[in-house]
C-alpha cells in the first residue's frame, strides 16, 4: 500500500464534521473528523490541511498529519501553540471545517522490510500512528523510541504498545522511561535490533541526529519535516526543503524525505516557544 | 455548483463576462494572481482551468533560480508575508514542463517574467515570444523579494521605462507590466511604462513588510523583510488601481486581496478591466471560481449586462 | 487590574520602564498615537493618564480647521480608513481648553502640528514654544488627508527638511517629526529631517488607501481615499522602523497596529525607542494601559531589566 | 431626568452578559444584556458602544441606542446589515461581550412639556423606547408616529402601544395603518395634536422632512442622528455633524441634535442596502 503512486490518489476539498475533540495532555489534543473521502485514500505520512476558522484574519489553513483512520474518520493528535491550534481545541462535536486531503508522500516502506523502527519526538508521534498500524498488519516487526517532555505527553503511547514488538520511552523529567532525549533510546534500539528501515518525526535537530545514527549503522532512514506551509498543494513554494536535489516543496515531495537527501541547512519552522 | 465542471449554464447566460484585456479574448475578467497559482497543474485537482480569464504563471526567468531560504511566510492580521524570492527551474524547463502541460488546457496563458538585468528580462520574453501557446507576458518589475532586479527596476520610472521597451522589442505579444505599490506615485511610474509600449499594467504587487516573533527577537522570515499580500492589504491596493486608471490609458488588471466577487466588482468599479485572485486561493482552492460564479450572480442581480460596464464606474 | 488606579507595585517592580528619548524622561515607552486620544479627557473615564509614557494630542493648527465631509472612516480587514482631515480648533482654543486641562494630569504632552505652509507649521511651534506644559511636539508631515500640506511635505526631503528647520528655528523643545509610509524609500526622508535638526522620529501615519461600496458604487469615505490604520498595516510599519533605525541615529517612536505587548516588543526590537498605540484604543479604551502591563510581565518573564535594553535588539 | 447632565454620569466600560437574543421579523432582534452599571445610570436616547467580537478582522465597536431597560438589564433592538450586526444575531444566551456606555446626550425634554410627538422610522424606534416610556411616567401625553416596511417590521408597536395616547402607522405596503411613507402620518399628527415636541429617529432624509414639518409648524424638534462611529467617546472626530455651530460630535455632542441646529449636508452614513 505504501508504494501506491501518490498521483492515482488526488486530493480533494472535502467538509469535515467534528465528532469528537479530547484533551490527552496539557496542551495536546485528539480531533476526530468525519471525512469519508480522505479517510477511504490517505496513506500513512499524508497529511490534511485544516481551514479552522472563517475569518480574514487569519487566513492560511493549518497543515496536520493523519494519525489514525477509523472507519470513514480521520485522527488529527495535535498541540496547542497559536491562535490556529487555539481555536481547533475550541471546537465541539458537531463543528464543521474544511479539509483538503489526503496530502503529500508518505513513508515508502517497501515490501521487503521485516523490521522497522520508529522514532517519535513529542508530537512526531502524529504521522506514525498509522505507519505502525499499517506495518504491523503487513507483519512487519516494529520497534518505537517514543520521547517527550513528560509522561503525561507521550500521547500516542497507548497505540504504540498495542501494535509494536518493542515500545521504550525517554522524558526530560524521567518521569517514564529514561531520563534523557529520545536519541539515546533511537541509538540502542538501532544497534540492538538491526532494523531494516527507522522512519523518524519530531524537532528538526532530533530528526538529524537519528537520521545520522541511521546513517552511521548504515540504515535507510526516512525522515518527516514540517515547514510553514501556505497552499498545502505546491503552488505557492513557501515549504521548501533543501535537499541534493535542489529545494523541494515539503508538501509534495514531502513530508517524508529520504534522509540521505536532506541538506540540513537550519531552514525549519522556528522553535516553538 | 461543482467547481469541476464546466457550466451548462454559460451558454445561457444573460451575463456576458467577456473582457477584452490588450487584444486578448478573455472568457471572464478573473486571472490568478503569479506565483500563487504555479502553472494551474497543482489546483487542476479543484476546478477546472478553462473556466478561468486566463492563467498567470509563477515567475520564470532565464536561468534556474533557488530562492531565499525557509522560512519563506509568515501569517499577519488579514494578510501573510512571502520571500519565496522567485524559485523558478528558468525558462527553459517551464516551457518542456509548465507550458506544455497548460497548452492542451483551452485557458490563456500569461507567463510573468522575472530578470536580475534588463537583458536577461527581454532575453526571456524573446524566448517566449516563440511559443504559440504563451497568450501574453506579464513582466514582474515589483518583487520586493530579490536582490538585484525585481523591485529596483519597479521604484524608478527610467528603470521601468527601460525594462519595457527591451520587453517591447523582442515580443509583439500583449506585454503587462506589473507594479510595485512600494513607490511615492505609482501613476508616475504607470506613466513611464505606457510611454515605452506597455499594452496593459497590473498592481498591486506584494507591499514590502516585516514580522518578528517577539520571544526569540528573530525575524519571522529568513530573509528579514517581505511582500504582504491579502485582505489588508486591499485598501491600499483599490486606491493606487484608481490612481493609475485615472492617469493612463491603458487597461489595468487589479489585485492586492481579492476574495470575493464584491472585492472584484470594487476594482473593476476603481477602474480595471480584470482581477487577480492571489492569496485568497491558498484558503480556498476555489476562490476564483466562486469570484467567477459570483460576478455573474452580481451582474444579474444589479441588472449589468456586460461585466466590462463595470470598468471604471466609480460614482464619485 | 483597574486601569484607574495608579500602580502599588510600580516602585517595587524589578523592572526599569523608564526610557529617554529625545532628552525626555519617559515612565514607560507608551505614548497615545496622535488623532486617536484627542487630548486625553475623553479617555479619563477610562484609565489614569499619568500610568502613559506620554499623551501625544491631536495635530493643531494655526486656525481652526473644519477637517473633511462624512462620512470620515471606513471598517477594512483588520483595519480602518479614516480621512479627518485634522479638524481642529486652532492653537489659541487648544492651548486655552486642551492644555490646559491636560497640564494638571502629571503626563508629558507632546502636541502634535500641522500646517499648510511652512509659516503656519513654524508659527505654530513658535506658539506652543511659550506653553511650559508643552513637553514636545511632532509635526505632522505626513497626514494624507489634508490637500495642502499634510503629506506633501512628508513624501519630498527638500520639503521634510524645510518644515525640519523652520520648527527647529523657533523651539528648543523636543522636536518628533512625524514620517508618511508613502514613499519610496523612508530612509531617506529621515536622513533628511536628521540633518535639518529633528530630535527624533516617529513613523509610520498612515497608509493611503480607499474603500468602495460595490453595491452603491460609491467610495465609502466622502474624501474618496483616506489613511490605513490598524493591525493591518503592522508589517508594514515594523519594517519601515527597522529601516530608518537602521539609517540614522536619532530615537525612533515606532507606531501602526500596535495593540498588545507583544506587538510593541516588536516595534523595541526593530529599533522603536518608544511606541504609540493608536487604532487599538478606539475598540478597547484601556489598550495603552493593558500594553504598559503586558510590557512590564514580558520583561519579568524573559529577564529584561531594562525596557530599552529590547530597543534595536533584534537578532538577524 | 432628561435634564440632567450627562457629565455627570461618566460611562463606563462594562462586561456584559446576553440573557435573551429573540428574532422580531425579518433581520430584526432584540438582544438583552445583564448590565448593572449601564442601566442605572443610561438615559433616554443615549447608546452602548459594543465590541462584538474579539478578533482582529473586525476592529470597530458597533453602537446601539438602548432601546429599554428592565431592571439590571438593557435592551437593544438591531438590524441585521452587514458582518458585526450578523454576528449580533449570532448571540446567545450567557455569552459575554464589553459594552462601554452609556455614551451621548440623550432627548432633552424639558419639564414644561404636556404633549410630545414621537416619530419613528424603521429602526429608528430603537431610541425612541425607553423616551415613550419616560415620558409617559412624567405624565407627558405621547403620540407616536411609526413607520415601517411592513407590518412585521413594526417591532417596537406593542411597546409604544402600552404607553402612548395615540399610535399611528404606516407601512410600505399597507400591510398595517396608512400605505406610504410615516412622514404623512406625522404631518397629520402635528396639525391635529399640536405637540409642544417632537422627537424623531430614522433615515435621515426622513427625519430631515419631519424636521421641516415641525419648523413650519412652529414646533421644537428634536433628532437622532446616526454616523460612522470609531471611537464612540469623542476622541476621533469620526462622526461629526454639521451644524450651525460648526461639526459636531455625534457621539457626545448628539446623538440628539436640535433639529434647527443641523444643517442637513448630505453626510448621513451611506444608505443601508
Ligand atoms: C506536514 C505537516 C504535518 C503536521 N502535523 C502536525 C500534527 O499532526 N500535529 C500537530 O500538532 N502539528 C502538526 N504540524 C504543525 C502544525 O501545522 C502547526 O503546529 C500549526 O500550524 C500551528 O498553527 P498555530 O496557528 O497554532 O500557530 P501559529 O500561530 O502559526 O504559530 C505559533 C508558534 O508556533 C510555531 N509553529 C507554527 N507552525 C509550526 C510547525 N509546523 N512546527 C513547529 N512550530 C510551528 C510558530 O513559529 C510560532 O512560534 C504539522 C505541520 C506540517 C507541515
Ligand atoms: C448612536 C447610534 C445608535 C444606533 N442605534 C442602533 C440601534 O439601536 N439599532 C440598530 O440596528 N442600529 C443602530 N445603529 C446603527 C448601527 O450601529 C449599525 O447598523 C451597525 O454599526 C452596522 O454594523 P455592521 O457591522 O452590521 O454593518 P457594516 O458591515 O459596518 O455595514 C453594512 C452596511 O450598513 C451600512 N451602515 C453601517 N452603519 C450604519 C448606520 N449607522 N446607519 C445606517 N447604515 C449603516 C454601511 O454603510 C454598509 O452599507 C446606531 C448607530 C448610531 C451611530
Ligand atoms: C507566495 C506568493 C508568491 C508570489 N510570486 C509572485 C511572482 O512570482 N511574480 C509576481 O509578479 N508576483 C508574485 N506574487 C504577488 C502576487 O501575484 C500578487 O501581486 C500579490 O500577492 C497581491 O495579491 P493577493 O493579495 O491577492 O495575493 C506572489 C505572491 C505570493 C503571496
Ligand atoms: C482617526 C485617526 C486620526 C488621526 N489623526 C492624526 C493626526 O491628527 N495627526 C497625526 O500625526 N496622525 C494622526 N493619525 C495617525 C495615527 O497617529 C497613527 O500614526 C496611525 O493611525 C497608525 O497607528 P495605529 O495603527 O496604531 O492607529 C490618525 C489616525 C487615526 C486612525
Ligand atoms: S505549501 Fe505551497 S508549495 Fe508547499
Ligand atoms: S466616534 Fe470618535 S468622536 Fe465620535
Amino acid at each position: 500500500m505504501c508504494s501506491t503512486d501518490i498521483h492515482e490518489r488526488r486530493p480533494v476539498l472535502e467538509h469535515v464534521e467534528v465528532m469528537a475533540n479530547d484533551r490527552l495532555a496539557q496542551g495536546v489534543g485528539l480531533l476526530v473528523m468525519r471525512a469519508p473521502r480522505i479517510a477511504a485514500s490517505v496513506e500513512p505520512g499524508q497529511f490534511v490541511h485544516l481551514r479552522i476558522s472563517m475569518g480574514t484574519d487569519s487566513i492560511l489553513r493549518r497543515p496536520f498529519s493523519v494519525h489514525r483512520v477509523v472507519g470513514d474518520t480521520i485522527e488529527v493528535l495535535y498541540q496547542v501553540l497559536g491562535r490556529g491550534t487555539r481555536d481547533l481545541a475550541g471546537k465541539r462535536r458537531g463543528d464543521a471545517m474544511d479539509a483538503i486531503g489526503p496530502l503529500g508522500h508518505g513513508w515508502k516502506v517497501e515490501p521487503g522490510v521485516a523490521h522497522a523502527l520508529l522514532v517519535a519526538g513529542g508530537l512526531g508521534a502524529a504521522p506514525l500512528g498509522m505507519l505502525a498500524e499499517d506495518l504491523a498488519g503487513r507483519g512487519v516487526a516494529v520497534s518505537v523510541a517514543l520521547g517527550a517532555p513528560t509522561a503525561e505527553r507521550l500521547v500516542a503511547r497507548a497505540l504504540f504498545e498495542r501494535v509494536a514488538r518493542r515500545v521504550e520511552l525517554a522524558t526530560d523529567d524521567g518521569s517514564a522511561g529514561e531520563a534523557g532525549f529520545v536519541t539515546s533510546v533511537s541509538a540502542r534500539l538501532l544497534e540492538r535490533d538491526l532494523p531494516d528501515i527507522v522512519c523518524v518525526c519530531g524537532p528538526e535537530i532530533m530528526a538529524r541526529r537519528v537520521a545520522e545514527q541511521a546513517a552511521d549503522a548504515g540504515v535507510r532512514c526516512l525522515v518527516s519535516l514540517e515547514r510553514l506551509m501556505a497552499c498545502g498543494v505546491g503552488a505557492c513554494l513557501s515549504c521548501v526543503v533543501t535537499t541534493k536535489s535542489g529545494r523541494l516543496r515539503a508538501c509534495v515531495d514531502g513530508p517524508v524525505f529520504d534522509a540521505e537527501e536532506v541538506v540540513w541547512d537550519g531552514s525549519e519552522v522556528p522553535p516553538r516557544h | 455548483m461543482d467547481p469541476k465542471s464546466p457550466r451548462a449554464t454559460d451558454a445561457s447566460s444573460q451575463v456576458d463576462l467577456t473582457v477584452d484585456m490588450a487584444g486578448l479574448k478573455l472568457r471572464n475578467p478573473v486571472m490568478t494572481a503569479s506565483g500563487t497559482f504555479a502553472s494551474g497543474r497543482e489546483y487542476a485537482d479543484f476546478l477546472d482551468l478553462s473556466r478561468l480569464g486566463a492563467v498567470v504563471t509563477k515567475g520564470v526567468s532565464l536561468e534556474p533560480w533557488a530562492g531565499n531560504a525557509s522560512p519563506r511566510i509568515a501569517e499577519t492580521a488579514s494578510g501573510m508575508l512571502n520571500s519565496i524570492g522567485l524559485q523558478n527551474p528558468g525558462v527553459e524547463a517551464f516551457v518542456a514542463r509548465d507550458l506544455a502541460w497548460l497548452a492542451g488546457h483551452d485557458v490563456p496563458v500569461i507567463v510573468n517574467v522575472s530578470g536580475h538585468t534588463v537583458k536577461e528580462y527581454a532575453a526571456v520574453v524573446e524566448r517566449l515570444d516563440a511559443e504559440p501557446s504563451v497568450a501574453g507576458m506579464e513582466i514582474n518589475i515589483s518583487c520586493p523579494n530579490v536582490d538585484a532586479g525585481g523591485m529596483a527596476f519597479g521604484t524608478d520610472c527610467t528603470a521601468a521605462a527601460e525594462v519595457t521597451r527591451a520587453a517591447r522589442a523582442v515580443t509583439g505579444k500583449p506585454l503587462i507590466i506589473k507594479l510595485s505599490p512600494n513607490v511615492t506615485d505609482i501613476a508616475d511610474i504607470a506613466r513611464a511604462v505606457e510611454a515605452a509600449g506597455a499594452d496593459a499594467v497590473s498592481l498591486i504587487n506584494t507591499v514590502l513588510g516585516m514580522s518578528i516573533d517577539a520571544r526569540s527577537r528573530r525575524p519571522r522570515l529568513a530573509r528579514t523583510v517581505g511582500g504582504l499580500s491579502g485582505p489588508a492589504i486591499k485598501p491600499v491596493a483599490l486606491r493606487m488601481v484608481w490612481q493609475v486608471a485615472s492617469a493612463i490609458e491603458l487597461p489595468v488588471i487589479g489585485m492586492g486581496g481579492v476574495r470575493t466577487a464584491e472585492d472584484a466588482v470594487e476594482f473593476m468599479l476603481a477602474g480595471a478591466t480584470a482581477v487577480a485572485v492571489g492569496t485568497a486561493s491558498f484558503v480556498d482552492p476555489t476562490a476564483t471560481i466562486r469570484v467567477i460564479d459570483g460576478l455573474e450572480s452580481f451582474c444579474q442581480e444589479t441588472g449589468v449586462a456586460h461585466v466590462s460596464d463595470l470598468t471604471g464606474a466609480l460614482v464619485l
